[in-house]
């Protein structure tokens, strides 16, 4: 099998499963069982491309010509891959979490859910491999069209005003920003690839750049950069998988990641650092860490706390991806993968929570702690790794974005960190302290409410044992960041 | 001469006005459309006079004349007679349908009923 | 002459004397067109603007009824468009070749010259009308024969069979605007 | 026979109209239409082949050379709209079939065809001819029969839109009567070539310009440009479906080509767009159609309704491409001319297939359709897609050429505003797809609605598909239509 | 007014020179004004003029609506017929030298004659129909 056709097959085999997917649709263990499989092949072939690219092969693949200016091509490159083996790997965790929840919840057209889920993840796929801006951004469209569906789930009225909201904040962004800033892009470079020291170095005027990187981290609306946010405590209606694995990792992930390829690949860091709008909006995007972890204190609804939170934790990485040097640029990447598992163990405990007990507000899981200990000391693992604390990944990856910011000069920046650090330490701990340590309220005495399915337990151990694991060994993430400069 | 002739065209164009405003301005449908024959009329004319060669006769070829007239707009205005009259029975037609359905053709009592 | 007629049909309430005048306004036109030469426009528009349309006209007030509502004598703003549409074609018309001289580039070019010197011996034909409408620019005649039948097809689709009842909205909910 | 391929591409379908009437029979009369339709598609094909090698094919009929006789003229743009046309022409009749079966009595049904083949073969000869008055006859050809058809639709309403449109129809072919008689008087030619190298030679004088101005006009009225375009919205709206669905991507089309060719092989680029400065006056025109027209069609509850305003927010879009006046401008005009008339008849088409089950396309009525036909929406939703312009489908490539022209002009205003236009389309096909597919059936007979009969379905999907195919491959068209914009911006200078 | 003798009889004696007329109009357009529209118009409004005298039930007996659409058809059939029959003979479409193989000239006569006759066939039939139509409206509204 040779190297671009796995590079076809990981696109196409996510679409393949929702095709499958959809034919078993009525035989409900079959098609759970499918969806598994189907996670795993992918997470073995995208594995299959680590050794080529440890080669330093990495080849390109034009799928076809749209016209003679616009083409759909794939290429391997070691950020794309870090992410593209994340995301699968998640994606195996959360199937197996998701049949325990969908199942435990009881929800309805679980076949239409499983099968944009398998989709999702094939823009995904899409996005972390392609070649040029313009495959990805259509890989990126494709992933919002397919996961409104998801959002809007339950169908209620709240989901579907929900689903508006996500739609419009990430189509009005994307076509009207991001579109247009790559359109711009063309029209300046004569060419969309991504080149590993950029295409628009010295293309036009600093003020122009300057307008188009504004573009482009606005554009990217699933970066979550604000005031365009909003979306993302929106799509908390859906049901939890779907915030875990989409509103954690996949969706949200694809936005910062793109920033971070458009920063690298499209204007090149020496260029980036150099513009004259770079500095105001690093202190923009700060603003975002700030505020998010501000409004994560508010909220007492779990799943929107844990929401605000990625919001500011995304920040870091479109921080990273401003600062434009090689330490920021490691520690982004790196945030990728540790956020990810982090975040993800956080949704699939909240989610637990709710099978369980069907609660929902932070402030009556009192001492749920007793009744589902691992639950809740899964959710103390994920937070130590979004604090950044050792023995948790997330520390590895906020120590590089420090030294980012202190190469850049940024002290200032720095300090915003840390701050956000504390306040994440305070609205995430104060979950498993209350639901451990305070007094059990007196309605909950008789309800015999005892740990989630076992296949949620599972999926929960798998991704706290991955944060603290990526903790103790870190080297393969580093090796793969570095990998992107030395190419 | 060429005042004359000036004169001539702004007599025409006098017509083809009078004809485009029944055609806009009345709110008969049947008016209208006598509005549109009084419009293509004039363009006719306007069309005819340019052919015109004074002291030339009409152009049927004849031993004793020399000078004819311009065939070819005689021609054009041909056609476009024909197309006129199939245009304003086409009209007229409409209109009997719409006095059928409506039982009326005024356009403001009929744009009332839909609205 | 004509324009008083004209004026006339635009005063006019009763719409069968509307009619009538439109038949004189024809009829009128017809004989301009004989003192400009164009004897088969006469012709033509004798029989059909002073004979069809007239007739037509007529069937349809007689299936319509013939008194026009009364309404405000001037409305400004077509008035207005027709203004300015006049002005722009007297505007263009002070450069227009002179009237009636053999001189003027639609006499001197080729195609007349052609029509006139070679359509005897070319088509055989005197009436070079015809034979410019029937050889020359017969395709053009076929067109027009193509409209004429066009209308006919219209017509039926339109008038034959049964009369429809006045129906509202078929398509059922608000639909109108 | 091939050097006689582009009368033939006129003639028969327009001589199988009569045939139609002879026969007098629904069924026969409909064989006849798809059969003809189909062979003037291949024949058009052909010809687009022919041109592409030969260049520019001219045919003297009655075999008096031009310009004593009249001269058929097809470069690459004329054979593209041939393409169009005809494609659309042999898509609609299989379709018609079915849904005049429905919608229109039986004993009119070979009439039906006969004025359909006759508009067909109307448009087709405005594109092809090369005189100038010979395109104001089958202009009428074509109106004439619009008329008749639009008049077919079930709602009394049709009625006076049909009525509507020919008054405004014969006002603008009126006018380019004028503009034609005054050419006429200056150069005492109709042959557009011939005009073409006497226009130039003329003093410059006052009537000329005049002339451009009814000509120009004229057109619009045709094509429905802002502020122009009343009659445009009912027309489309209670014209039966296959009426719409036809008329609605061809005869605007068609008007459009008009224009390209008053203005670039007639009066030659530099005289339109430098001396008269035509872009200046059809910029603003297009931007505010644009704008003010996907604004209205948001506010619409019938959607064949919305889908006219969006239509007209489309010919904005064309129009704006040819009035920024640079090759790729024109190439992202005659690309989307191309595009949208695809992407338009799919929706229309879909439409019919709601409106026959339905027998209503209003946004209530619709909801929850999803589940019952899904096909049938399916192909609305690909035509959706395109028409907002989402990557891989035929709307975005031509949008991507647009904004490209726009912001090589450095218009970025311009290109902005088509961007959020596109998504003021998203809008208003979402409150669609929402009622459709995430709001639950409220019929009362839930259970009769089924999906669409084949007859309906295959044409909607292989346009729809077109979408696509043009979405994913439009070398073909993106590579036609800038040959065809470079040959018409050559033309002048 | 069908109960009138004087107009009946006047029309019995009328119409054929309408006829005639209407002939003479169209074969004498080659030398002087007319030609196939006017003679069909002529053609018409005699037919035209004979059923408003018998009543339209005759004029129907006499010339069916059918029959008069079948002419409008066939009319644009022959001219095209024509064009499609030069074409066969190898020349433009409409070119009628090649109707005739030896003499140009004769085959534009024969060309434009049957042209005409063309025109004739559909304005006569055309104009008959739209009487019918709007004639037949009537008594379908009353």
């Amino acid at each position: 099998m040779t190297y671009p056709q796995i590079l076809c097959l990981i696109v196409a085999i996510p679409f393949m499963g929702a095709g499958l997917i959809l034919l078993a649709g009525k035989y409900h263990n079959l098609r759970d069982t499918l969806s598994l499989l189907v996670a795993m092949v992918l997470c073995g072939t995208v594995y299959q491309l680590i050794e080529p690219l440890r080669q330093g092969n990495s080849t390109q693949v034009t799928l076809l010509e749209v016209t003679p200016s616009l083409s759909l091509g794939l290429s391997v490159e070691p950020l794309g891959l870090l992410f593209a083996l994340v995301a699968s790997f998640l994606w195996i965790v959360t199937g197996l979490y998701a049949i325990g929840y969908m199942r435990g919840h009881h929800e309805k057209n679980q076949t239409r859910f499983f099968a944009c889920f398998a989709i999702a993840i094939g823009g995904a796929m899409g996005v972390s491999f392609s070649s040029n801006l313009f495959t990805l951004f259509a890989f990126y469209e494709l992933l919002t069209l397919c996961t409104f569906p998801l959002v809007t789930h339950h169908g209620t009225d709240e989901a579907k005003k929900a689903g508006r909201i996500y739609l419009g904040i990430l189509l009005a962004t994307s076509v009207g920003l991001q579109l247009f800033a790559i359109i711009w892009t063309w029209n300046l470079a004569g060419t969309l690839d991504f080149r590993p020291d950029g295409i628009l170095a010295g293309t036009a005027s600093d003020r122009v750049l300057s307008i188009l990187i504004v573009l482009f981290v606005f554009g990217v609306g699933k970066a979550a950069v604000m005031p365009f946010h909003r979306w993302l405590p929106a799509a908390m209606v859906a049901p939890t998988p779907v915030s875990a694995l989409l509103h954690a990792v996949a969706v949200v992930k694809v936005g910062v990641f793109t920033i971070l390829k458009v920063a690298i690949y499209i204007f090149g860091l020496d260029t980036l650092a150099q513009l004259g709008s770079t500095p105001w909006l690093r202190w923009v995007v700060a603003a975002t860490i700030i505020l998010g972890s501000l409004v994560a204190f508010t909220k007492d609804n779990l799943k929107a706390r844990l929401a605000y939170s990625t919001i500011s934790q995304l920040s870091y990485i479109v921080l990273a991806a401003l600062l434009a040097n090689e330490f920021a640029i490691i520690g982004g990447g790196m945030h990728i993968a540790m956020h990810a598992f982090g975040k993800i163990t956080l949704f699939f405990a909240a989610g637990s929570v709710l099978v369980a007990s069907h609660k929902t507000n932070i402030s009556d899981m009192k001492g749920l702690g007793r009744r589902m200990p691992l639950t809740f000391a899964a959710f103390f693992v994920g937070s130590l790794s979004i604090i950044g604390v050792p023995p948790a990944g997330g520390a590895w990856s906020k120590w590089f974005l420090g030294l980012g910011t202190l190469e850049a000069g940024e002290q200032g920046l720095l300090a915003v960190l840390m701050v956000s650090s504390l306040l994440s330490l305070v609205y995430l701990l104060e979950v498993p302290i209350r639901a451990f340590f305070s007094p059990p309220e007196s309605d909950q005495e008789g309800t015999g409410i005892q740990e989630a399915p076992w296949p949620c337990l599972l999926a929960m151990g798998i991704s706290s044992g991955m944060t603290v694991g990526l903790f103790l060994f870190p080297d393969f993430l580093y090796e793969m960041m570095t990998m992107v400069f030395s190419t | 001469m060429n005042a004359m002739g000036l004169l001539n065209y702004w007599f025409v164009i006098v017509l083809m006005m009078i004809g485009f405003y029944v055609l806009i301005a009345q709110g008969n449908l049947v008016k209208k459309i006598v509005g549109l024959n009084i419009f293509q009329t004039s363009v006719f004319v306007f069309y005819i006079s340019m052919g015109k060669i004074t002291g030339a006769t009409a152009p049927i070829l004849d031993s004793d004349w020399s000078v004819y007239s311009n065939p070819l707009p005689h021609v054009l205005i041909l056609t476009a007679i024909v197309v006129g009259v199939a245009t304003s029975a086409l009209g007229l037609s409409l209109t009997v349908r719409i006095h059928e359905a409506y039982g009326s053709v005024e356009e403001d009592e009929i744009n009332e009923m839909d609205e | 002459m004509l324009v008083i007629t004209a004026l006339i049909v635009v005063r006019l309430e009763n719409l069968f004397t509307v009619a009538m005048v439109t038949g004189i306004y024809s009829l009128l036109s017809a004989v301009f067109f004989t003192l400009m030469d164009a004897v088969d426009v006469a012709f033509t528009e004798a029989a059909v603007g002073a004979g069809v349309s007239t007739v037509l006209m007529l069937g349809t007030l007689s299936l319509v009824g013939h008194q026009q509502k009364k309404r405000k004598t001037v409305q400004w703003f077509p008035l207005t468009i027709v203004t300015i549409t006049g002005l722009l074609l007297m505007y263009g018309t002070l450069d227009i070749p002179p009237f009636g001289e053999g001189g003027n580039p639609i006499h001197g070019h080729v195609t007349t010259v052609h029509y006139l010197e070679e359509s005897s011996h070319e088509t055989g034909m005197p009436n070079v009308v015809t034979s410019v409408l029937a050889s020359y620019r017969g395709y053009d005649t076929m067109g027009e024969t193509t409209v004429v039948f066009t209308a006919m097809v219209g017509i039926l689709l339109l008038m034959s069979g049964k009369k429809r009842k006045p129906s509202g909205d078929v398509e059922g909910g608000p639909s109108g605007r | 026979m091939m050097n006689h391929l582009p009368v033939l591409q006129v003639i028969i379908p327009l001589l199988a109209a009569p045939l139609c009437v002879i026969v007098r029979n629904g069924q026969i009369a409909g064989v006849i239409a798809v059969a003809s339709s189909w062979v003037s598609l291949w024949m058009a094909w052909k010809i687009f082949q022919l041109v592409q090698v030969a260049g520019t094919i001219s045919y003297n009929l009655g075999g008096w050379m031009a310009p004593i006789g009249i001269e058929y003229r097809i470069d690459t743009l004329a054979a593209f709209v041939l393409i169009l046309v005809t494609l659309v022409g042999a898509v609609v009749t299989p379709y018609a079939i079915t849904s005049v079966k429905k919608e229109i009595d039986e004993s009119k049904e070979a009439l039906f065809y006969a004025a359909f083949l006759l508009c067909l073969s109307g448009l087709l000869g405005i594109v092809v001819t090369g005189d100038i008055f010979n395109v104001f006859v089958f202009l009428e050809i074509s109106s004439l029969s619009a008329y008749a058809l639009i008049a077919l639709g079930k709602d009394r309403r049709a009625l006076i839109a049909a009525y509507q449109y020919l008054i405004m129809g014969s006002v603008g072919a009126t006018f380019i009567v004028i503009g034609i008689g005054m050419l006429y008087v200056m150069t005492g030619s109709l042959n557009m070539a011939d005009l073409a190298i006497l226009l130039p030679q003329l003093p410059s004088n006052r009537i000329i310009p005049v002339a451009f101005a009814f000509l120009t006009i004229g057109v619009c009225l045709k094509l429905a440009l802002f502020p122009l375009h009343v009659w445009l919205p009912n027309a489309y709206a209670y014209a039966p479906s296959a009426v719409t669905a036809f008329i609605a991507s061809t005869a605007t089309k068609v008007a459009i080509y008009m224009l390209l060719r008053i203005c670039f092989t007639i009066f030659g680029p530099d005289f339109s767009f430098v001396k008269m400065q035509l872009g200046a006056i059809l910029l603003p025109l297009s931007v505010i159609a644009i704008f003010s027209m996907s604004l209205v069609a948001i506010f619409q509850t019938n959607v064949k309704r919305m889908l006219a305003y969006s239509s007209l927010a489309q010919i904005g879009y064309i129009v704006l491409g040819i009035s920024l006046f640079t090759n790729t401008g024109l190439t992202a005009g005659i690309l989307h001319l191309f595009n949208h008339a695809v992407i338009k008849g799919s929706l229309f088409m879909a439409l019919g297939c709601v409106m026959y089950r339905l027998n209503s396309v209003d946004l209530e009525s619709m909801r929850g359709l999803g589940r019952k036909m899904p096909l049938t929406m399916g192909a609305f939703l690909v035509g959706g897609f395109s028409l907002i312009g989402v990557p891989f489908t035929a709307g975005f490539i031509s949008k991507w050429y647009l904004i490209q022209g726009a912001l090589e002009k450095g218009l970025w205003p311009v290109a902005l505003l088509v961007l959020m236009t596109s998504l003021m389309a998203v809008v208003y096909i979402w409150r669609v797809v929402e009622s459709v597919y995430f709001s639950e059936f409220n019929g009362s007979d839930a259970d009769e609605i089924t999906e669409a009969p084949l007859g309906l379905l295959l044409p909607t999907w292989v346009l729809a598909i077109l979408c696509l195919y043009f979405g994913v491959n439009g070398t073909f068209t993106a590579l036609a239509a800038s040959s065809a914009a470079a040959n018409l911006m050559g033309a002048g200078s | 007014m069908e109960d009138n003798v004087i107009l009946r009889v006047a029309t019995k004696i009328l119409t054929p020179y309408i006829f005639l007329f209407a002939l003479y109009v169209q074969f004498h357009g080659d030398y002087g004004p007319g030609g196939g529209f006017q003679a069909g118009v002529i053609f018409a409004a005699g037919f035209v003029l004979y059923a408003l005298i018998y009543g339209l039930e005759t004029a129907r007996r006499v010339l069916p609506l059918k029959f008069a659409a079948l002419c409008g058809a066939l009319g644009v059939l022959i001219y095209g017929g024509v064009g499609i029959t030069t074409m066969m003979k190898g020349g433009e479409f409409l070119n009628y030298n090649y109707l005739d193989s030896h003499n140009a000239e004769h085959g534009q006569h024969l060309g434009i004659l049957l042209v005409e006759l063309g025109v004739l066939t559909t304005v006569f039939g055309v104009m008959v129909v739209i009487f019918y139509s709007f004639a037949g409206r009537r008594d379908i509204q009353s």
